[in-house]
């Protein structure tokens, strides 16, 4: 198990070759992207803000959850942070074991953890010029003030 | 004595900065040290019950906060 | 939407291209791969036969299914087929949606409709020389007669 | 009038070959089909009821076939 906050650019391909292995019958990947799209707003990019030291433990924590959770599942995962533009990836996890079941639900189990409680923060920018904090737990964006 | 306060995203913008030190009792809790922090401005725009972090681990309200600690206030987290 | 059967080494990063759109928040990857153990057995390699003709038709209407069953979701899959060496992928479903829930469920569907109807054989080469058919409805592999 | 019959992977196996012609009557159904089909050597193999396919689309024990109709006996199907 291995996972990262970095600020390059997320390679999908990589991850999937990190957990291959001959006892693997089944891999999966999840890839989230930035879309041009955020409840019915149109969207020019994101910045991704992390609480570094705390994001890094957290999202170990909950690759290591899936794989204790997964006997037998390898599962890897790295958050992009800073500056993107539309459809970079902002996080890829992949997931790989002996059979299909676990090796998908090990993928979503590690995104929905992570979407739950690693503090990581993204402000959308509009194609308009505003920009906003996205809160998950607010059904509109909260304005931003700079 | 003193304890660091960290603010993240929409509550950095709040309150108009990043970081702050604040001095509390030796026997405060998580709760005295949002307390003290409500006295700031901008902090009107916090919610009543943030998420909090001591040394960068999720903390209760009721845990006690010892000199040097690093007291995060964790907005609604949107990772992914 | 698109499904091949394909004689080729297949490309799993291919396939993610392939999906990629600006409206897309959330992309899933299955590889299914040549695992060296089955039914405890020590596995060498194994070789996937095909009704060609039925198998692309059928591969093609679950992967329809699978974008009428989840609106809004890109799908995509090739399987392959003849010989193929240990961790080999035999299989590569790419799924993408504006959101995680359907691109995780239309990409599940997906390989498990596969498996449940589209007319395609493999047969296990063991370490030991021998070989067989696999066959999901039965406790143990059916012993093959050449 | 005459149909072709399809085998794969076991049942190819079982039979000692992957195709044979068979002579059914013009009211014959894929189960007249398959009836036929067990008089070959090897035929004691096959399951009481495999699954078939009539031009490439699977099919029910009384659908009617028809002259050049192509019928697959298919095997459980192991893809993926």
């Amino acid at each position: 198990m291995r996972s990262a906050l970095v600020s390059r650019p997320l390679d999908p391909a990589a991850l999937l070759a990190e957990v291959a292995a001959m006892g693997h019958g089944a891999t999966t990947l999840f890839v989230g992207t930035v879309r041009d799209m955020h409840e019915g707003r149109a969207v020019s990019g994101m910045e991704y803000h992390a609480y570094e030291a705390m994001a890094v433990h957290e999202l170990n924590a909950v690759v290591a959850e899936a794989e204790a959770r997964f006997p037998g599942a390898q599962v890897v995962c790295e958050h992009r942070t800073g500056a993107l533009t539309l459809g970079e990836a902002s996080v890829v996890i992949a997931a790989a074991h002996a059979h299909r079941a676990p090796a998908f639900e090990a993928c979503r189990f590690v995104i929905e953890e992570l979407k739950r409680r690693v503090p990581i923060w993204k402000r959308e920018h509009y194609l308009d010029g505003t920009r906003a904090w996205v809160d998950p737990t607010a059904s509109a964006p909260v304005a931003s003030h700079p | 004595m003193s304890v660091r306060v960290l603010l993240f995203a929409s509550y950095a913008e709040a309150l108009g900065r990043d970081e702050v030190a604040l001095d509390v009792p030796v026997t405060a809790t998580v709760a005295d040290v949002l307390e003290q922090l409500r006295t700031l401005p901008g902090a009107e725009r916090l919610p009543p019950k943030p998420l909090v972090a001591v040394n960068a681990r999720y903390a209760h309200l009721a845990d006690l906060v010892s000199a040097g600690d690093e007291v995060a206030v964790i907005p609604p987290v949107a990772g992914g």
